[in-house]
């Protein structure tokens, strides 16, 4: 099982915050893991779009296992 | 190092106070605030949303970091989420050196990678409406 | 721009508060503090000897300088003199501005200013005895 | 009048803080001054000696008028 958490305007978009997908196959990238969520509406994602696997900064390139959290969400702004 | 992360409100002295940091001579501190104008727009409030348990980790291998780097002695940094209004304090970030040039470079490394690596994401309220703020890549992903 | 010389202490955040600046973004504050040790010797106090009149002329020439160079909206200076215990706080300056980058050069030019151009003079007591801390020279008259 | 006054360790070597001359000409030089005042124990002074003309910096060649405040102090330590 992998957790899928999105933030921020991604959340809007997608009109979910953490969703939590049973793969058919893993490792997958992060990117395909995306366009079964979002289908359609990937068009309407902010770019760059970024992703975190585990809690760690990663890419859509990143390969997901079983049992990660992956989280999509735009560029960030803190302080 | 202490790294926290709330809602409520913060005194930096005193929360500099109680780590009670021995010997270092020299201390620096950054707050950062909501500012009440953006583009000309009238901001009234900024609502601050985050990855809870991704911002943790991040802002702890930010400071430790920097605690390394620059030789710092102790790191504190609090961030506030949730709804502020404008003037609010959203911030604190304070290092202690034992010299100067160190603790003004590690404090303003720290808030340098609080931009474009923590979590964080922000939404201006204003009276025309609610508009996200423009965010920022980390340097290594681009 | 506030300017203060005094042999009391100070709270660097009640101090902020007072100012009540608004809308600025960012504050940086600096907090220097007696070292416990100089060169291996155990120090357990600073006398701090200072030129008043001078001081403070001096004092406000370096704010109004960073202010003017580096975009500060509001400058604060506290610089303590007379006897102080090892670990008491020395000098405070807050400085706020509405960006960070320029509230950490700022703070930072006035801090490195202090060090070279404002007319005190310390003198480190240790178990062994008093010794003189070997002072600066302006950059413009070497 | 001239004011003359010193700080730290040259307040020690010399023995006095403040200290009224009537020059008999001026402007003299910040050197002389100091050299009238010092005497013989100019050569315990530090070096290099810092000098003040009506609370600014200035060095010791340079010209005091009557009824300026000279300064003479070692190298500054602030902060």
């Amino acid at each position: 099982m992998i957790t899928v958490r999105c933030f921020a305007v991604v959340r809007e978009i997608l009109g979910c915050d953490t969703r939590s997908l049973v793969a058919a196959t893993t490792p997958q990238r992060a990117s395909d893991i995306l366009a079964a969520l979002a289908g359609a509406r990937v068009a309407d994602l902010p770019k760059p779009l970024l992703v975190a696997i585990n809690c760690e900064h990663a890419s859509l390139t990143s390969l997901v296992h079983d049992g990660d959290e992956v989280a999509f969400f735009p560029p960030v702004s803190g302080g | 190092m202490i790294i926290r992360l709330q809602t409520e409100d913060f005194d930096a002295e005193r929360e500099a106070q109680a780590l009670d940091v021995k010997g270092a001579g020299a201390r620096v501190s950054f707050v950062g605030t909501v500012r009440d104008t953006a583009q000309d727009r009238t901001i009234t409030a900024l609502e601050i949303e985050h990855y809870p348990e991704m911002t943790h980790a991040e802002l702890s291998r930010i400071g430790a970091s920097a605690q390394a780097r620059h030789n710092l002695q102790e790191v504190l940094i609090i961030h506030r989420y949730g709804r502020l209004a404008c003037h609010e304090r959203i911030v604190l970030v304070t290092v202690w050196s034992a010299h100067r040039a160190e603790a003004f470079a590690g404090c303003q490394a720290i808030v340098d990678a609080l931009k474009t690596r923590a979590p964080f994401w922000k939404k201006e309220i204003s009276p025309e409406g609610a508009l996200w703020v423009p965010g920022q890549t980390p340097q290594d992903l681009k």
